[in-house]
């Protein structure tokens, strides 16, 4: 931290992201959902608590809003006074969005969220001290607090229950914010091996949990700077861009044929999930 | 109405402000045993959560902070009144400060001390807190200096020790006094200490006048920072609610607001307590009073213009806020605290109750019970009904947990201050003589003006 | 040749200042107008007019301390965000300078009030020892006049005292 | 080998490969459990276990009987996560929330570890030779006919170990029995089809119209359904299928419909024919059947507008080819099979049969194709235990207690049996009323075979394999107990298999020819088959008979609304709780209901404007009285049902079963009135009529949505827009 080295690398040190250049090289996690296919199942929830050792905090803890899905379905109606719903309910998966520029990292006292070079929003269980400012920073609120000790709690993972924990993922003790990773440690070890053969990690070589659960295939991931990648696809075909407030689709007059878009874009957080709107047809 | 008594001896004001290190009234002892079981209530709450977990306090996932930070800040809006109305009254010469300030600035160093506690009870981790601390250390990680929370530790810091150092500068000479009257024992031995062998020279009677003037000069920009560093916890969130530009201005009339409501209640409490009639006139205390008055009617203003802001706004999510607020589940807080923090104080327009004590206690407790829903005001309804609505929740009620450290932190607040003077004279003596004497000779010089002119 | 220590005790600034000039005009032998110390219960400002300029130097400890409490935070700051372990905020620079000010501002105000403390205690000479002749009445109600002067000059400044209402002499026992 | 008393057709009788011509061959051993209990270290370890390295090994998900393909993925000897097997025709790499929690079902804290003897009202653990000794005993000069094996659907070689046992002692009293099988849909389809259950092609499927088939949430097989439809969203030729869904209910299916359409409860079969006469295409007796189910007369039975009956039909004459299907709602009346068989007549007008309903392969061993459960069997079961035929009731994956109808008096009638044994994993309600406890392995430490009821593609049998050592030292797999009680009375024909997995090596060794090993050697053959975990078998298949008719039809008016029970209760059926067997996993505890987000309790779904006539606002606490009982729970306002219903989802309520299941929620079986459709005997689930009044009492939901109620507040969250306005073949 000498000063020679604030002031000869200064440029450097006040570089912007995402906006500056091409965000990061050669990895950058994005995701996207397609609402029309998503079913509401419940599976990628499921299959997330079996992948990052996520506590069930009870009934109780629950009631009192304690819970620790990292990724939730919420189900929406239509906000007309019709007597049934008869388009049906939307339902959205919401996880941790990944934002390049996220509200969450400038407000940690201590540095326990960071942007990583993958382009993700890292989350240090070690260095968290548990002021929860991320959270209420979130304009999504999907950072989940570990307001107890779980690992110890009786029912959590009592006895054998213990077993099925996921040695890759660390099981979170009490006072220390958590949320969505991408399945970081999936996305670790399919670096490594790249890494090892002397290539990037290629598109479908490495699932998140709740992606390779989804019975419907509503969720794709990958490295959106990669070409190749049905996520970079996706995201060119819809017009959608990482570091823009309004996209293409929204300032075209009289709507677009495109189904992309991002939630709270206006806020610019820049997140690194893209939903496809659901369609509902038109003929009945 | 004079705010003091020209004829005054001093040896008089020696002796009666002594006197209040030894023999207080009876019910000193009661409000220091009632703040000591608070306290201990507070304390048994924090043993229990440190060991379970935050949510014993039932906070939860949108709903983060609670209590605990909404009588964080209003800790930090008492602790502004007294160092920094001390240090703008003495920049403008206003001499009827002097009785008063003393125990102003002790009430400032002991609100923020109790507004620090919060910082700890509320943090997750409290065994890992010096995470936060700047230090080089062997893990060669820094904390994060864009967060406002390490804007705020660094301001309350500063802050702190800035005013603990201006009251103690400001009472050497007054150490001095209390050294050469105590008898033997660990007090004079204390005073010996701290009075740094002071003796009123010139010498160090010019030194001490700069230096004084230094640091108030210092304080007023310090505290003005401090609170609207405190706003800018909230202000430079994104969260609807909080994302406000006239946020610093207001919280730093909120402060001051209950910081001298604060005083008030105080100043009642002391001068029947230390038996301060003398000094702590009722002149003084209209003083204060239209002052609050003043402020008050600031803090209303900048209410409206928060509301009028939002409510002309586009932003959909801040208005629903508002709404939520005014009709929600949160609605009779707010409008409790409207009632206390811009009805109330209208009765303080009126003379008769300018210096009704009866009067003035209670209006006093309640503006600070305003001021405390303000702060509520300001965090609940927005972790309630921020952007996501998925997560709305207003179910969320404070556990017992909550209300046990607020209510402990109130006992902290008065056990530390009840016993700081019971040990530090409250009342400034020497600045008292100097107020005597300045009166004295300005009444002689009119009296001989008017000899003088046939 | 030795000097002694004699302090004058009166009961108001009038006469104590009336003594002081009195003792300056006279220009005693033996006597240099320096080591005379007036001490009061309050701070009298107008006795400046009449021991002369004896100035305060605290303000320039006062800006040497913030102009270094402000630098130091500055650069502390700066410098602990552009370290090793940089820590990339989505967003942002790694060095943003707005809240870097903030804190910048803190640490000026910091600096500048611990170290004219500093100066405070420097300049006035704290902690000190008791000087040799005290009287807690001076903390109380009255006006003393501390001299140091050689044995021949004391009869003269005595002299001088009793002729403005002194109420007390105290002297330093002799040697 | 084959001179003990016992010629070749009865051994492969007793593998269950009878009919086929089969090859014998040898033995081999690659058991996890090979029997050496020896410390090892981490220095030096087995070749499958590599300190922090994962292996994946395949099974298939025991959590219901839809057969999906699964990969365990193992480390340091601990199953850790189950995901999809990429390679299966069913579910193509993908699982459901109810298979990820397979893992805890394995390592749950309150499965049964020894054997236990009820003892007064405690269970005492004794040994396994005392265990089988005591069946033995108790056995002894018991008749077949006075002994009664309950399970749930068995297949595969389990099936035919099972059979095998039940015929040493001449016993033909296997009941199969499930609570929520779509038993009257099999017999509809049996009908209509000639085969039980076809292949349903949604994904060819232009519009697809359910009645109350909740294909994506409980129903048949959700994971296949649920790929299928994601591919006919995307249409097939970029044309979006149009997915229209009716019920009185809605189902998780349903909300995910283009057009949910509400009826009156029961009135399925009418709108069918109502739609059938709306086409208008349809001719002979079929013509003459609906003709008197004009729209107005439809209209006014099933609540539905005209112009949605109008617009309907339509859109079917408009795009095909179209699929209908009958769902558990439609089914769930005393006139089911009525409603199925008008539902199933649909496809046959619209030309469905044979594009987008087609016959299913078949695996050409009967012997193993699953034992289909239902409800008939649980009510002849009944009926004989009343009549105190049966001295001894063996149950097996099955709950009866809990999921019997209220009415029935289940436990009452299982009291009559002299002696009660159980195969448990959990003490759940049926094992505490037994007087043995037998505890079983766990689906990833035991070795099967499963044949899946609905065949996604080809014929497939699935490889069920241990996924780590046992955990429990005393339990053990349903084969092996099978195994070891048919052992007591054939001593000689089976000693030759020290245990199941012995027993089903041979059995698919000495088929290899037929299963597709071709020449490779036994122990390659072996091992493929185990790393693959499916067997695909050249498979036949039924010929869907294409007879368009519509005799027999007669659907009853609507009936009128009993002013003593005014509403219909609507039992509903979770993707994640079913019928209860899982309810003490906590995931899917924790898993909110996808329509209503309630966790961790039971419920009552009311109509806002029924709720508002009945002054009931959501968490009142009501009481739903039935003829059969009452039960109190939360009421939960949801637009999504028929004003004159009310639903309460199954599976919660238990007395037992374990930590995370029992007391919490009610069971609504308890007051189901025993209502039977009038063709198949089966219980009809919808039948039962109740009143619900408010008891005062108020709680605060547990539900994972806010106060906002599903509200977006204009937040552009969950954006939706109309199937004009995209292109969805330029997408990728």
């Amino acid at each position: 931290m000498s000063v020679n080295n604030l002031l000869e690398n200064w440029s450097q040190f006040r570089h912007f992201h995402p906006v500056d250049d091409k965000p990061h090289d050669p990895y950058k996690w994005a995701m996207s959902i397609d609402l029309d296919a998503c079913t509401g199942c419940n599976a990628c929830s499921v299959a997330c608590y079996a992948e990052n050792n996520l506590p069930v905090v009870g009934k109780e803890k629950y009631a009192h809003g304690q819970a620790m899905h990292w990724i939730r379905i919420e189900r929406y109606w239509d906000e007309d006074d019709r007597e049934f719903p008869d388009q049906g309910a939307q339902f959205l998966p919401m996880m941790c969005q990944q934002c390049e520029a996220a509200p969450c990292e400038t407000v940690c006292p201590v540095a326990a969220t960071n942007h990583t070079a993958d382009g993700l929003n890292s989350q240090v269980y070690n260095r968290c001290i548990g002021s929860r400012y991320c959270s209420a920073n979130c304009p999504y609120k999907v950072r989940y607090f570990n307001w107890y000790d779980y690992p110890s709690d009786d029912n959590v993972w009592p006895a054998e229950m213990n077993q099925q924990l996921n040695p890759d993922v660390t099981v979170r003790g009490k006072g220390v914010m958590e949320k969505c990773t991408f399945c970081v440690q999936r996305l670790h070890a399919a670096k490594g091996t790249a890494r090892s053969e002397g290539r990037i990690v290629r598109d479908g070589e490495v699932q998140t949990a709740c992606q390779q659960a989804c019975p419907a295939s509503a969720i794709s991931f990958g490295n959106l700077v990669d070409p190749e990648s049905r996520v970079h696809k996706q995201w060119q075909a819809q017009q959608v861009a990482l570091d823009k407030d309004v996209q293409t689709k929204d300032k075209e007059e009289g709507g677009s044929e495109l189904r992309g878009y991002r939630i709270f874009e206006e806020l610019r957080p820049y997140p690194s999930v893209m939903y496809l709107e659901r369609v509902r047809e038109s003929a009945v | 109405m004079k705010d003091i008594r020209e004829d005054i001896a001093w040896a008089k004001i020696n002796k009666d402000v002594l006197g209040s290190l030894e023999n207080p009234r009876k019910l000193y002892w009661v409000i220091l045993f009632c703040a000591f079981a608070a306290f201990g209530v507070g304390i048994g709450c924090e043993v229990y959560q440190y060991q379970t977990g935050l949510g014993v306090a039932n906070l939860n996932n949108p709903h983060a902070w609670g209590l605990y930070i909404s009588t964080f800040i209003f800790w930090i809006g008492m602790s502004h009144s007294g160092t920094l109305l001390s240090a703008i009254l003495h920049l403008m010469h206003a001499d009827w400060r002097k009785p008063i300030y003393r125990f102003a600035e002790a009430m400032t160093t002991f609100s923020l001390m109790t507004a620090g506690l919060f910082v700890m009870v509320h943090i997750g981790r409290l065994w890992q807190f010096y995470y936060s601390l700047p230090y080089p250390d062997e893990r060669g990680i820094w904390p994060n200096f864009q967060s406002p929370l390490l804007w705020d530790a660094m301001a309350i810091f500063t802050y702190l020790s800035s005013s603990i150092l201006f009251l103690y500068v400001g009472m050497i000479p007054d150490l001095a006094i209390c050294r050469d009257n105590m008898h033997e024992g660990w007090r004079k031995k204390l005073y010996t200490l701290l009075s740094l062998g002071w003796e009123g020279t010139d010498r160090q009677w010019r030194n001490f006048r700069v230096t004084y003037l230094t640091i108030a000069c210092f304080l007023i920009p310090l505290a003005v920072s401090v609170h609207s560093i405190v706003a800018a916890d909230f202000a430079m969130s994104q969260q609807p609610g909080w994302h406000v530009t006239s946020f610093p201005p207001y919280f730093v009339a909120g402060a001051l607001y209950s910081g001298c409501s604060g005083i008030i209640t105080l100043f009642i409490i002391l001068r029947y307590v230390f038996k301060f009639e003398e000094y702590m006139t009722l002149s003084i205390l209209k003083k204060i009073v239209r002052l609050t008055f003043a402020i008050a009617m600031v803090w209303t203003y900048l209410n409206a213009v928060e509301f009028a802001s939002v409510w002309y706004s586009s932003d959909q999510a801040s208005k629903d806020i508002l709404i939520q607020k005014a009709t929600g589940t949160y609605a009779p807080f707010w409008w409790g605290m409207i009632f206390c923090g811009s009805i109330v104080p209208l009765t303080l327009a009126f003379k008769r109750a300018q210096t009704s004590i009866p009067m003035l206690f209670a209006v006093s407790l309640l503006l600070n019970l305003g001021m405390w829903l303000e702060r509520w005001m300001i965090i609940a309804p927005t972790f309630s009904h921020g952007y996501y609505p998925w997560t709305w929740d207003h179910d969320q009620w404070p556990s017992l947990v909550q209300w046990g450290m607020v209510f402990g932190s109130f006992g902290w607040f008065t056990m530390l201050f009840m016993v700081f003077c019971k040990v530090f004279p409250s009342v400034s003596m020497y600045e008292v003589k100097e107020m005597v004497y300045h009166r004295s000779l300005h009444l002689k010089k009119s009296e001989t003006a008017e000899q003088g002119a046939p | 040749m030795s000097q002694r220590h004699l302090l004058a005790l009166f009961n108001n600034f009038e006469d104590a200042e009336a003594a002081i000039y009195e003792l300056r005009a006279a220009n005693i032998k033996g006597f240099n107008f320096d080591d005379l110390t007036l001490k009061s219960p309050i701070e009298h400002h107008e006795v400046e007019n009449i021991l002369g300029q004896r100035s305060a130097k605290v303000q320039w400890f006062t800006l040497a301390g913030a102009l270094m409490g402000g630098l130091l935070g500055f650069f502390l700051i700066s410098g602990a965000q552009a370290n090793f372990y940089a820590q990339m905020k989505g967003g942002k620079p790694i060095v943003p300078l707005p809240p870097n000010f903030v804190l910048t501002f803190e640490m000026f105000v910091l600096g500048g009030v611990f170290i004219s403390v500093l100066g405070f205690l420097i300049c006035a000479g704290l902690p000190a020892r008791r000087s040799p002749l005290y009287s807690a009445k001076v903390s109380e109600d009255q006006i003393g006049i501390l001299v140091k002067a050689d044995e021949p000059a004391m009869a003269k400044i005595k002299g001088v005292f009793l002729n403005h209402g002194v109420l007390e002499i105290q002297e330093e026992a002799g040697k | 080998m084959m001179n003990s008393g016992f010629d070749r057709r009865d051994f492969l009788k007793m593998l269950g490969w009878g009919g086929v011509a089969v090859a014998l061959n040898g033995c081999g051993n690659t058991s996890v459990d090979d029997g050496k209990e020896t410390v090892v270290s981490y220095v030096e370890t087995n070749d499958y276990m590599i300190p922090s390295i994962s292996t994946y090994f395949n099974s298939t998900c025991a959590q219901c009987d839809a057969g999906c393909n699964i990969t365990g993925r193992i480390r340091e000897g601990r199953v850790l996560k189950l995901d999809g097997n990429p390679d299966s025709a069913i579910n193509r790499g993908k699982t459901c929330g109810l298979g990820q929690a397979g893992v805890q079902h394995h390592y749950n804290p309150d499965r049964v570890r020894e054997p236990l003897l009820r003892k007064g009202g405690q269970g005492e653990a004794i040994t396994w030779e005392k265990a089988y000794a005591l069946i033995a005993e108790k056995l002894n000069g018991v008749s077949g006919e006075e002994i009664a094996f309950l399970t749930g659907g068995v297949s595969g070689h389990l099936k035919v170990l099972l059979g095998n046992y039940l015929d040493s002692f001449g016993c033909k009293n296997h009941f199969v029995y499930e609570a929520i099988a779509p038993a009257v849909l099999r017999a509809a389809n049996k009908k209509s089809y000639g085969v039980e259950m076809p292949r349903f092609n949604i994904n060819k499927a232009k519009v697809v119209l359910s009645f109350g088939a909740d294909f994506l949430g409980a129903w048949v097989s959700p994971v296949h359904f649920s790929q299928q439809y994601a591919q006919f969203r995307k249409g097939v030729d970029g044309q979006r299928g149009v997915l229209i869904q009716v019920e009185s209910k809605m189902t998780l299916t349903g909300a995910n419909a283009d057009r949910w359409v509400v009826v009156r409860p029961g009135t399925e079969g009418i709108l069918a024919l109502g739609i059938i006469n709306a086409l208008g295409i349809a001719t002979g007796d079929i013509a003459a059947a609906v003709k008197g189910y004009d729209k107005a007369r439809v209209s006014k039975e099933t609540g539905v507008p005209p112009g949605q009956i109008d617009k309907i039909a339509a859109l079917l004459k408009l795009r095909s080819p179209s699929l209908v299907l009958a769902g558990s709602a439609a089914e769930g009346y005393a006139h089911g099979s009525q409603n199925a068989a008008a539902i199933n007549l649909l496809n046959q007008v619209l030309g469905n049969v044979g594009k987008t309903v087609e016959a299913a392969a078949v695996v050409p061993f009967p012997q193993m194709a699953p034992a289909t459960g239902n409800t008939a069997a649980l009510k002849t079961l009944n009926d004989g235990l009343n009549a105190g035929k049966y001295k001894v009731l063996f149950s097996y994956a099955a709950n009866p207690v809990f999921t019997a109808p209220g009415a029935m008096k289940f436990k009452d009638s299982m009291a009559k049996a002299g002696f009660r044994v159980a195969f448990a994993h959990y003490l759940d309600e049926t094992a505490m009323q037994a007087d043995l406890v037998l505890p079983l392995d766990s689906a990833l430490e035991d070795w099967g075979t499963q044949v899946p009821e609905y065949m996604a593609e080809g014929a497939q049998i699935n490889i069920q394999q241990p996924l780590m050592e046992k955990l429990h030292a005393n339990t053990r797999g349903m084969g092996d107990i099978l195994l070891a009680l048919i052992k007591l009375r054939h001593t000689e024909e089976y000693k030759k298999f020290d245990d199941y997995y012995a027993y089903l090596r041979t059995a698919v060794l000495q088929n290899k020819g037929a299963l597709g090993g071709g020449v490779a050697d036994d122990d390659t053959f072996w091992n493929e088959t185990l790393s693959k975990g499916i067997i695909k078998p050249a498979g036949s298949s039924h010929v869907l008979s294409g007879n368009a008719t519509a005799a027999g039809l007669s659907l009853p008016a609507s009936a009128a609304i009993d002013a003593q029970y005014p509403l219909q209760l609507i039992p509903s059926v979770s993707a994640s709780l079913r019928d209860g067997r899982h309810t003490n996993q906590p995931w899917l505890q924790e898993s909110p209901d996808p329509l209503t987000t309630i966790v961790w309790d039971s419920w009552v779904e009311i109509h806002p404007k029924k709720a508002a006539e009945l002054r009931i606002e959501e968490g009142d606490i009501v009481e739903v009285t039935g003829k059969n009982g009452s039960i109190k729970a939360q009421a939960y306002l949801f637009p999504g049902i028929h004003p004159d219903a009310i639903s309460i989802p199954l599976g919660r309520g238990h007395e037992a079963l374990g930590r995370y299941a029992k007391g919490y929620g009610v069971n609504p079986f308890q007051i189901l009135d025993a209502v039977f459709d009038k063709e198949t005997g089966e219980l009809a689930l919808h039948e039962t009529r109740v009143k619900v009044s408010k008891t005062g009492q108020r709680f605060i939901v547990v539900k994972d949505e806010g106060v906002a109620g599903g509200m977006q507040m204009g937040r552009k969250i969950a954006v939706r827009v109309s199937s004009d306005k995209v292109r969805l073949s330029e997408e990728v």
